[in-house]
This record gives C-alpha cells, structure tokens and sequence, in this order.
C-alpha cells in the first residue's frame, strides 16, 4: 500500500492556505490544483508571464497566445494579470510567491534538491527550476519515494547527498512521497522529520526503503 | 512612418552579418518574431549567436536555423522541445549556454538597462555558479543570511521582437502570455525589429497601455498573417447541455 | 474581497510602529498616497524612515509628517519644494540620504525582485560614490571602459501607494505621469496598502493593462475623493477663434 | 555682444537629429523644444515617466496626472507613451537617450560637470541629473559663460577644474554658452576645442573671460 499520484497530490494540496499565490510544477504537481480544500482560494502563477491559471480551455476555444510554463493552453480567470518574464522572475525571486510545488529526481535530507539534468543524458535545461526552489518562501516536492529502474531494482529519491548535479542546495522545506510526508529544516539545525506516513505503510517500511537519515515527529 | 518597412525582408536589410549575436523573443512558440526569422533564414547569415529561451522545435521557428546550421551557439534556459538541437549539440556542433529562465530574463533587462552586473541567489550551489563570484550580503536585513552570485548583463547586436499591436512610432503592445521575453529583449539590442500582427498610425494605440515605448524599437513590419501554434493543446470537454 | 478595507485608518491598522520604514510612491505631488499619509499622521507613529523620491511641499503630503516630526530620515532624490525640510534638516533634526533618482528606482525595484545589488555608472567620481565598490567589468563589450559602483537593494515594511484603478483582487492600473515610482514601491515592502480612485470587481481590469499584478497589495481603498494637486501650473493661452 | 538665452537655445537646439530621443534640463534647456529646425522630429523624454512630451495645456485643461519632471503640466501626443521611473532610468541608464540637454553650475575642460550642489547652501537633491549625464549618449550643456556676483565680479563657469561637487566625472561633450561653443573629447585624448564664437565675440573676448584650457577649431 502507497499513495497514489492522486493521494499525493492531494496532501500536497493541504499545504496551500487562503489567499495563497502558487507556482506548480509540471507532472503531479499540476494535480494538485484538482484537489484545493474547499473554502480555501488561492492564484496560480505561471513563470511564463500570467497570475491567475484557469483551467483548460473547452475544446475549440485553445488561443495560442494562452498556455502555462508548460506550454499547455489554458485560460483566464477574473484575477488574472500577465507580465513580461522579467517582472515573473522578479515575482518569484524577490519571494513574492507564497509556495512552489515540484517533482524532483533526488531530494536530500539537508534540502538540496536535484531535478533538471542526468550526467550522460541530453539535458534539456534548468527552465525555470532553478529560480523556483531560490526565489519561493516555501518548496514543496512532491516525487515517487523510489527510482524503479528497468531491472526491477529500486533506489531511494531521498537520499543523505544529491549525486545528480544540483538545481537548488538547501531549498526544499516538505517532500511528499508515495509513502510518507518529511519536513526538512533548511537552516540544518534539526535533521529531517517523517510527519506522516501514507496509508498502510509504516515507519519500518520507510526507513527501509531510505536512504537518508530522519527521525519521527 | 519612417520606421515602417514593407516586409521581413526590408526590415532586415543591411543588419545582418555572420557571427552576430541576435535575441529573439518567445516562449515555446508562443509570442515569437516566426517571420523575420524566416528571412534570417532566407538570408543565409552564419555563425549566430542566439539569445532564446528555448530553441523552437524541429522545422519550426529556431529549429529552422538549427537546420541550416545557421546558428553556432544557443543561450537559452531550455531547449528540450528539439531533436536537431540535441544531435548538434552532442556532435559538439553547437555551443549551448544553459542560463536559469529568471536569470536569463534579468540579464537582458540588465543589458538594457544599463547594469553590467548584478547578484541573485538563482543558482547558489550549482553549477551554475561555477566561477561566478560568491558573496553575502550581511549588512542588509533583507538579503541577510544566504548566498549570492554575480550574473552579468546581456546585449545583441539585434533583437527579434513579436507583438500584438504596434504604431508608426513604434509603440508595442503584446497580447496575453505572448508578452514574455519580448519586452526585455527590445531593450537590449543595437538595433531592435519588431513584427506586430496588428499596425496602427501613432496615437491609435493608449499611451498607459503601452509595453514598449516606441524609442527602444527601430524597424517595425506588418505581419497581419503571422502563424500562431499550439505545442501542448490541452482542452477540456464541453459541459453537457442538460448538466 | 479580503483586501478590500472601509478607509484608509482601517487598511494602515495593526501595521504601523515606531521607527518603521515607509516607501511612500509619487512624484512632487504627482500620483501620491495622499489619503494614506494623512492616515499616519493621525495614527502619531513617529521615528519614521521614509523612502520617497520627494518629500511634499509644505503642509501637504510627507510636509504634513514633517510638521508632526514624525519623519526621522528620508531617503529621496530632490527635497526643493519643502522650506521645514530644509530647517530640520539643517537643524540636525532629519537624516537625508539623497539617491539619484535612477538608482533610487532601481534600488527599490531590486528589492522586490530579490536583487541585493546591483552595479551601475550614475555616481561614479561623485559625492554619491564614497564608500562604495567601484569596478569595471573589461570583459563585458557594452560596459567596457567605464566604471561602476554597487548599489544596493531596499526594502521597507510598509509601502503606500495611489493608483487610477483597482479591483478586489489588488490589481493596479496607473494614469499618465501618476505611475512614476508606484509600481516599484508596490513590489518592495512586507505589506503594500493602495489607495485607489476607481475600485472594481475582480474581472473588470483588462489583465494586460494591469501595471501591478495583486500579488504584491495586501490591502486596498477606495478613495473616491482624493485630492490632486497642480504644484506648477503651467498653461498656453486658447488659440484665438479667427486664427 | 553674447547670445541671449533664446539663442543659446536655438544654437543647442541645432544639435537634435531627425529622430531624436531627448531630455531636456530645466532653464534654457526648456526653451530648446521652441527652436526645433524645420524638418526635424524628434521626441521628449520626462525622467519622471513619459515619452513624447505635448505643449503646456489649454488654460483650464491641465491634468493633474500629467506633468513633466519639472513638475510643470503638460499635454500628450500621438506619440506619447507612459512608463514607470524605473523604466524610466532603464531607459536613460541604458543608453537608449540620443542626447541630453541640461544647464550648469560649473563645467571643467575634461567634461567634469557640477549643477546640483552648493557646498554651505540648503541641498536640494540631485534628482535626475546625475543618471542622465551618467547615461545619455550625448551630453550638451548650456549656461551662461560667467556667474555674476552681487558685487559685479564676474567667474568663469568653465574651468580647468570644478570646485563644486560633481554631478558627474567626464560626462559633458558640448558646452554651449552666450559666449561660444566649446566641444569636449570625454576620453581626454584631445583638449578642450572652442567651435564657435557668439554674435559679436572674439576669441580673445572669450579667452578673457575663460579659466579653462581650449584650443580654437
């Protein structure tokens, strides 16, 4: 038993609060806009230029000039505003975004945080990533707990060190895995905490399937 | 009128020579200059330096000037749309810059703006940072506590700018999300060329709308039947009548 | 409609406090939180550090604050409209740091957008340049053979400014010369508080007309009577009917 | 005989291009825009946010949310466009500006200008002045040649060196005043050249009344 992308994006969900702007990555993060609490509104930011994310547009009415940073089209709402990409990155950089939540690659229990290149493969680029984990108040990953490799193996995403290269060292405050929610404390002075597990797993079962080091809230 | 040209072509004209640093604006292929970088293609130029956020995808847009071999070196945050892009690349054809998006976007408004340099905590820790110079800045309770690298100032010999609205004087207005890159991009340039989908004669256009004061854009074209493409059409369905 | 506030004493309540600093928008008396400040004065708070590029002319706007002592130091590019300015300041009563104006902008825009410093020509071999890091940047060809001098971000806990039109959701629309250092002022504090002339729903602002995106007003005020001010009337005679 | 101040102008106002990007200093600088040649257009800049600056208003027409950086209302045109300062300065810092045309307390013959403070005097603030002569392409000064004391002496503005504070260190290309027109080389490869002579002065009236180095073009 694990959560699924749903479940994941879901409890992810429950880290925004009223009046939140938002900037969501691209895979399960995107869920998460599916699963907003009731009574709780938030806006979403786009770094390509746009606060204010609607949903998809119906069928038919796709305008070019209207996608998201992942290049999808999508709509207005009545808050939304747009602005150059210099103005976005100075949203996100200056800390104006209230949360950011991303897929990761590797995540360490120091907050370090790997997502944007695998040495040997064709890297396709930081994008926005890396403006992302600086700039936000609070970093919120949300990744498969294991790496399943073509073989049947498994690795562990969170690790001790990141061996991937770095998009971000000491970012991420929250990493929600299929098995487990861990609060990490980017200053370093308390080691990274398990708050919850997911349902029908136990803690037994994550630290084996771990290779950072954490302790239980 | 006198920035007014008739087409790419002529916009173009005597602007153009091999090695040249060029920024074009867009992101994907949303808000992008697609025809004048049509006649830079046509035009045969080599040895480019392109300052893009992304590359265009295969035989659109950029990766028209990928094809031709026409552009030696990409500075851009993210070029994973662009198959061409990676075989040059990994043949050691094509020099590639990889630049975080905000920081490519602040450097150009830096180059515009008259700042050689300036510091950012994008990157701190990566490789990014790699021989860049670190520093703290402990005296000011904002920026107290963290990290940060000094990241220069950007400027081309051209830029290639997309707009929704444009006037004789050269004021520019950009629609929706297509605004992007270009704004900074104007400012950044010898010589800035604009392509507008819709021109006005000056004072058509409200002067507290307007994006790009007309005194950063030199040349402008009419591109009333510009292509406008979708890379990720996501839709929804239609609700049901009887919901 | 959580932004929106009844007047100006009830969007300013709970945020102020002795010795605070207060980014206060406008030029001369050209797009300023009139109704705002005169909320602080009335609140009393005193030991204030005040950045704004003017500071009133006497017995209006940040005159009134002057008048009152409640301003300990500003930070401003030109202070020639105001005669108390000049006899506290000459008194030792007031700290003044000028800025240029153009780096004062910059500054205030580089702290909202995360940007601890930056480096820049204005000032270099002036009074302004004492006590900071000069440097040349050989490397970079359109900075080369000058030099420059790190100026450094800003940041307030409290930003007033007054904008044409607002909506619930804290969207901003300037008119004309009123937008001056609004916009950046906005972008730089812990709380930015508008006082707005039109305030709409959400929804009746054209999104690529909006000059300051909500994100960056916690709390907003319909000031349908807010006055404004002419400080040099400047006119030309009608053209006579039979000319 | 010496140039009146409209004829300064209208001598400073023969070094604007068609096409032109220009500000204009407060003083005789101001009357420049009277003297525009036929033939020739070009736009004014307002530091405090506004490109192509209109006449003063119509009696009874005046905008309280239009005024120059003089702080003076004036009008529109068709090619007016409104920006923040800090766009502003983007603009002016950025090199964007073809020329600026500004007054003068004291200029020295290596192009070093002082016009913001007097040391003793009330402070008023540089404003603007020391990022457009930091970053306008082309800086023209115009000043009367001679400060006037009450007592009737007289002082050479132009100067082998400025006592005054600067407002900026090899920064003015042409001074123009109701004596002459002097060009200055910013690198400081070449002197100091007197141009032109006013209506009715000699080169020996102005090397009189001049402290500063030139040589005669």
């Amino acid at each position: 038993m694990a959560w699924s992308r749903e479940e994941m994006a879901a409890r992810a969900a429950k880290e925004l609060k009223d009046g939140f702007y938002v900037n969501l990555g691209i895979g399960i993060p995107t869920l998460v806009s599916n699963f907003i609490p009731d009574g709780i509104s938030v806006a979403l930011q786009s770094e390509n230029g746009m606060m204010g994310i609607g949903p998809f547009p119906y069928e038919g009415e796709e305008d070019p000039d209207l996608i998201n940073a992942g290049k999808q089209t999508v709509t207005e709402l009545p808050i939304t505003s747009y602005f150059s990409s210099a103005d976005s990155f100075a949203m996100i950089r200056g800390g104006h975004i209230d949360i950011s939540i991303l897929g990761a690659m590797q995540v360490a229990q120091n907050g370090d945080l790997a997502n944007w290149m695998i040495p040997g493969k064709m890297v396709k680029g930081m994008g926005g990533a890396m403006d992302l984990v600086a700039g936000v108040k609070r970093v919120v990953v949300v990744m498969e707990h294991e790496a399943k490799g073509k073989d049947g193996t498994a690795e562990s995403k969170l690790l001790k060190r990141c061996t991937l290269p770095l998009t971000g060292a000491g970012v991420v405050d929250m990493v929600i895995t299929d098995l487990g929610v861990f609060e990490i404390d980017r200053s370093g002075k308390s080691p990274m905490r398990l708050l919850e597990c997911a349902t029908g797993v136990s803690v037994d079962d994550i630290r084996a399937r771990t290779e950072a080091d954490f302790v239980v809230a | 009128m006198r920035k007014v040209y008739k087409d790419a072509k002529s916009a173009l004209a005597g602007l153009l020579k091999d090695d040249m640093t060029i920024m074009a604006g867009g992101f994907g292929l949303c808000g992008v200059a697609e025809t004048l970088v049509e006649a830079i293609k046509e035009s045969g130029v080599k040895g480019l330096t392109v300052i893009s956020n992304n590359a265009g995808v295969d035989g659109i847009h950029l990766g028209k000037l990928l094809e031709t071999r026409q552009i030696r070196k990409m500075i851009s945050s993210y070029v994973g749309e662009n198959k061409i892009f990676a075989q040059q690349y990994l043949a050691g054809e094509l020099e590639l810059e990889f630049n975080p998006q905000g920081t490519l976007a602040e450097r150009i408004r830096a180059g515009g703006a008259g700042i050689p340099a300036f510091f950012t905590a994008t990157g701190v820790g990566t490789v990014i940072a790699e021989g860049k110079e670190e520093r703290e800045f402990p005296d000011l309770p904002r920026f107290a506590g963290r990290k940060y690298i000094l990241e220069t100032g950007l400027w081309a010999d051209l830029a290639l700018v997309h707009a929704w609205k444009g006037d004789s004087e050269g004021n520019l207005i950009y629609r929706k999300t297509a605004r992007n890159f270009n704004p900074m991009m104007a400012t950044a340039a010898t010589v800035t060329v604009a392509e507008v989908e819709h021109l006005f004669p000056a004072g058509e256009l409200e002067p507290d709308q307007i994006h790009t004061p007309g005194i950063y854009v030199k040349r402008i074209v009419h591109v009333p039947d510009a292509p406008k493409r979708i890379e990720n059409r996501t839709t929804r369905p239609h609700p049901t009548p009887n919901h």
